[in-house]
């Protein structure tokens, strides 16, 4: 499948929308062959998704709230843009995120326990990177963006046709790194998206402190297209994300991408939003809802949207019990593995620590130490 | 005198140079509305405007560099940096700039500004948030390093970071950011403790243990724990890390023979390499015993869950004074040198 | 003199130009009012100004050919874009360069020995920067440009009307600094000038290796005008750069102007140039000279440009002597003073180390020591 | 065997490493064709192409960060970064994604990536240009970091940095670049000391003296000139500075009991400290007297006029030997304390 490139986008036109609020849909000549294969059924498995998903989070919210995780920050509201853009990619795809995107983990098959250890504690990460096309988590903020850069330069001097995909938000656009991506990739045409989910937030500072443009403009400085896409439009998203990846397999290069679109919960379990954000604002997103938006477009079109729904919520019960259960299969790390994997080659200085700090355990028994 | 937690005394004293001198303006992410992650900065905003209290883009480099040209301007920038390990995208402006400005230009510039960092680990934080730099700071010349351990310190310290011409590098303990204690906010600044001194925290005569910010606390209760065994422990708290109060170290030294030096920091390069070497250099025919330093590993920052593992805690610090004073310990169930080294490569 | 301002340059045209190769005169309807006042002898003076600094570019160089400086980074060819921009500036605007911009400190009345001293390596930095609104010059790429943007948001605290400039280079666009402080700009209204004088090259780098668009063209997307101008035509450099200082002043925030022009030199004295560049594309931009252009212009409207091109030549003799007398008043500096300045205020640590060297000179002696 | 400048060993083992792996790739600033401000890459992109030696544009982090996602898809990054002092704006993708990634994926992720930087003074260099900043990386868990001190090490030091699964910081002594010495160039790497394991440079008797880099050369012309006056050093090329091969270390100073250390890098937290405290902590026994340190001012790097009064030269090394010996020294003149240290605090 490979419709027409839509003109270059070289300055975003207002946001792409291809499911409207009341769940109509709207035509879009250039965009709407990205998705003329999603059929109500898959339209349908991407609702399922989203159910899931936010399942998944909201049962890990209420296990960090039960303190079987230290920190949790809930997606719930981002659903269409991380189900959409994640759904575009291929299996080899590589997919550089930051700390939000659960639904990229869950997507490529991170199996529950993986996906909560770091939240829990136990680990410094959960996946093997290469199992899944998919980097550890990155909580310095864009710091990824260059990652997926440097690895879709690699892409291309191995031949390849799959994309890297970076997943950064709005906040993380005023970071240097952000920025030296989008000129490294520009220059080297990497293949490699940029996917900007503007959730109006960055912890308590409102998008507007960062820019008072919309982000997907700061593209065309840099020599890219840029598609500001309704976030919670799950069908917009993944068209924008299918066209973004397909410029990149064909060696036009990056494409940046801002899915606009609203953190419904807390930055993470441990911050307060009634601080700095309205009830009214949250109302307003409120009513903007990605999964409802779907429901209602499968509706309009004659799908049965109450089987749907019980289906999405028995496989959202399963994914949340599984979660549950995954926590009992995370014990707390062996004392001595706080050594492992600082270096891939021996390491004389940290041999000698490893073995003193071993003798100091075996002197004061695991137990006494270090309480 | 009022009680208050260490983050409330930090924020008496940002508030007592807000209103004493209308050139210091606070700046960082999430500072402003929010009041800062750890409410550091609760109501300043409010009370001084946005202009005094900035909310800034995300971006450390930024916050730094435009801190840098403030201080050009005649401010005095108090920024915040939200957690130890964000520090690092600022370092270049910190490093070249800030650290290097009065230098190259002969005195002219002044960088009067002071940054903030919650540093150090022990609340099971996420993987980037319980670092311990201070020792890159202290290796950087042009800048001065306090790390604050109480509340009484904590709003004093500020209050002369902040109107040091000097920039300074402020760590607070973060693990101590609830702790409450007496703090004199009615004594005049001009009668407080120098930034740049040492405080004997608790006096003693076997061995001297130095350390700072949320260890002190530790090294306190290790230091009546060892009281009942015997052992008379005199723990220093540093607060100045760059430069080092060495005179009240070594006095200390010279009276105990013995010196442990505790951190968070991994060992090598550490602060304590640094004291061990200072002291051991003025006070060589004094010591009775190496020094030995009790500390972090050589490790990333390890998982919520191992991190007591990597923390020095009251008994590491009791094994490393054992070691000091040649009592059993640790490393003397199985000597394979004399010096009770016994793993060497 | 406050000219209706221009219809805000979101996209920016092709290039700025009041003074065509041939020395014809363009009419810009929009920018011809902001230089309405610049007469013929105010051209004239804008030339001699050209003139002479490129004598002392020429000097210094010689200077260090002759082993009396360590270093120097030639300014040749990008006069009229110093010039230009720095004229445009009042007093009371605070100057952020990189390290070529040897034409603004020559304005702004920084001494010969000032110039020189850091060059020849006998002084950290030249002069005052209070003195003359000028900062010591800066050698990390890029790392001003946020210095200026915060210079600037005092000034708004402080209720001024000056504006900050920064300085720098096609190359320093791709740092993340120069790019935070555009957001920071944005974010602030900061009355601050971005000035990039895109000489096509970082040292060996084309322009294109850091962007395949024009430089301009990066403004918009941070929120701001770009603005972008032939930098060998000093004419509209100074309108410009007006321009964006009026915008400053009047609270309208930031401004990018990129300056197209050309180094004509090596990087520094210690570069080859020889390696990176054809002399078919040095011989195509001799043929644009700065100053070259300006006296054509003059002498096309009928002015006296021999004896114009005889007063500035004296005036650069002149420049020139006072150059090469100062080095003589640049005596190596005294030992100790190694130590001064470090800090601010008394520092127990350095008060030692600067007592033991001292110690240490005193006995192996000044002469031997240091050797 | 083939004699080479230090830059041109280091071209030639970049060279190798290319040809004998293709995963290897260069990448800096006007490394391709311009072959590097020092020519250290010259004619490398001409003879492997620019996907092999990459000019990349104008930013340390891009740089460093591109590195780290090269090394996801299995490459081993190769980057230059032009002058020492330019390496600050690339601190925080070095500390907290190179160093650190290997342990933040359990080991699945491995960050095969060598950093070169030409270091240190003596060329009478502009500002930012004569940087030691190697404690910085010295204190850094995941890292290795190793110094080069003559052309026959550089070629192969290179290489064994390149063929490393961990990420290593490779500093190069600007100021020896032109030093010209045989190389074993037909030699194979499997048989050559490892990057980790130090050089004893000279043997000696009376006393230990550590340093690295540049001023291997200096501490070698001063035991010469000792062994003149009857004193004999030995000087060890630390050659790795984290791990530190304490082992060849210690040995030394449990024959001499005295040890001097010598770096351009300040002395304040600078790897003297790292080891003299471990020295003393594992020999305290052998110490015949206080370990020594001689190093570089704790100030910016001063104007090029002024580096001879900042950088350790032969006179000032000697000194430092005469005060590990007791003997008359530029503090002994006046002494106010048994230890020779006159002017405390
Ligand atoms: C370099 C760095 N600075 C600061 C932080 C602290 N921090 C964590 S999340 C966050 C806000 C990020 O906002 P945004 O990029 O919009 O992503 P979102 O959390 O909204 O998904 C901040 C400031 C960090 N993690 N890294
Ligand atoms: C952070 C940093 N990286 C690298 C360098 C080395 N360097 C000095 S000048 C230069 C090129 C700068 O090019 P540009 O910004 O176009 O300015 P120009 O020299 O052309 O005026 C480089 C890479 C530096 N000074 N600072
Ligand atoms: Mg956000
Ligand atoms: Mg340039």
């Amino acid at each position: 499948m490979t419709p027409p490139e839509p003109a270059v986008l070289t300055k975003p036109r207002q946001m792409l929308q291809l499911i409207g609020e009341r769940g109509e849909r709207l035509a879009d000549p250039e965009f709407d062959p990205w998705v003329a294969d999603v059929d109500l059924d898959q339209l349908a498995a991407l609702y399922r998704d989203m159910a899931v998903i936010r399942r998944i989070d909201t049962e890990a919210t209420a296990l960090q709230r039960q303190g079987e995780l230290g920190l949790w920050p809930p997606l719930a509201g981002q659903e269409a843009a991380q189900i959409g853009s994640g759904r575009a990619l291929r299996d080899d795809d590589f997919v550089f995120t930051s700390y939000r995107e659960h639904a990229l983990a869950w997507l490529r098959g991170v199996e529950p326990a993986e996906l909560l250890a770091v939240w829990r504690g136990t680990q410094a990460s959960g996946w093997n990177p290469f199992e899944h096309h998919l980097a550890v988590p990155q909580i310095i903020i864009g710091a990824q963006s260059l990652h997926a850069v440097g690895y879709a330069m690699g892409l291309t001097w191995d031949g390849s046709d799959a994309a890297a995909i970076a997943y950064f938000g709005d906040g993380a656009t005023s970071e240097g790194d952000v920025n030296e991506a989008l000129v490294f990739a520009a220059s080297f045409d990497a293949p490699v998206v940029f996917f900007c989910q503007n959730n109006q937030w960055a912890i308590s500072e409102p998008v507007g402190l960062q820019s008072k443009q919309p982000l997907a403009r700061r593209a065309d400085g840099f020599g890219m297209p840029g598609v500001r896409v309704d976030g919670n439009d799950v069908l917009a998203v993944m068209a924008a994300t299918r066209f973004a990846l397909d410029r990149a397999r064909r060696g036009d290069g990056p494409t940046l991408i801002e899915a606009v679109t609203y953190r419904m919960g807390p930055h993470t379990t441990a911050d307060d939003p009634s601080r700095y954000r309205t009830d009214d604002e949250l109302g307003a997103w409120r009513s903007r809802d990605p999964l409802a938006r779907v429901l209602s477009a499968l509706e309009a079109a004659g799908h049965d949207v109450e089987a749907l729904q019980t289906e999405a919520g028995s496989a959202a019960d399963r994914a949340a019990a599984d979660l549950r259960a995954a926590i009992t299969t995370l014990p707390d790390p062996e004392p001595l593995t706080v050594f492992d994997h600082v270096y891939a080659e021996p390491n004389s200085h940290l041999e000698r620590q490893r073995d003193r700090y071993g003798r100091y355990l075996a002197m004061y028994g695991e137990e006494e130490a270090g309480r | 005198m009022t009680a208050l937690t260490l983050a409330k005394a930090i924020n008496a004293g940002l508030r007592r140079s807000l209103e004493s001198d209308d050139r210091v303006v606070l700046m960082g992410e999430d500072i402003g509305t929010l009041g800062g992650v750890f409410r550091v900065t609760d109501g300043l905003k409010a009370d001084f405007g946005a202009h005094r209290v900035v909310d800034t883009p995300l971006s450390e480099a930024g916050i730094l560099g435009t801190a840098v040209g403030l201080a050009y301007r005649g401010f005095r920038p108090v920024v915040e940096i939200q957690f130890d390990g964000f520090i690092y995208p600022a370092f270049d402006q910190i490093v070249a700039q800030v650290a290097k400005l009065h230098y190259r230009s002969r005195g002219t510039v002044r960088m009067p500004i002071t940054i903030r960092v919650p540093f150090g680990g022990g609340i099971g934080a996420a993987e980037h948030h319980s670092e311990s730099p201070e020792a890159y700071f202290a290796h950087t010349a042009g800048l001065r390093v306090v790390a604050c351990s109480n509340p009484a310190d904590a709003y004093v310290m500020i209050q002369q970071a902040i109107a040091s011409d000097d920039p300074v590098l402020f760590f607070e303990p973060k693990r101590r950011y609830h702790v409450k204690a007496d703090v004199a906010d009615d004594a005049s600044l001009a009668d407080a403790r120098p930034m740049g001194v040492a405080t004997v925290a608790a006096p003693g005569r076997d061995v001297t243990l130095v350390t700072y910010g949320g260890l002190v606390r530790t090294a306190l209760d290790a230091a009546v724990a060892a009281e009942e065994d015997g052992v008379s422990i005199e723990v220093i708290d540093l607060r100045s890390l760059a430069p080092v109060d060495h005179a009240t170290v070594e006095a200390s030294v010279r009276r105990t023979g013995r010196l442990v030096v505790v951190h968070e920091a991994g060992e090598q390069g550490g602060l304590g390499a640094e004291i061990v070497a200072r002291v051991t250099e003025s006070c060589f025919e004094y010591l009775e015993s190496a020094p030995v330093r009790v500390t972090g590993h050589d490790i990333p920052y390890p998982p919520a869950k191992l991190e007591r593992h990597h923390l020095p805690d009251l008994d590491r610090i009791l094994d490393g004074v054992d070691r000091a004073l040649g009592r059993s310990n640790s490393l003397s169930a199985h000597p394979v040198r004399p010096t009770g080294d016994g793993v060497e490569a």
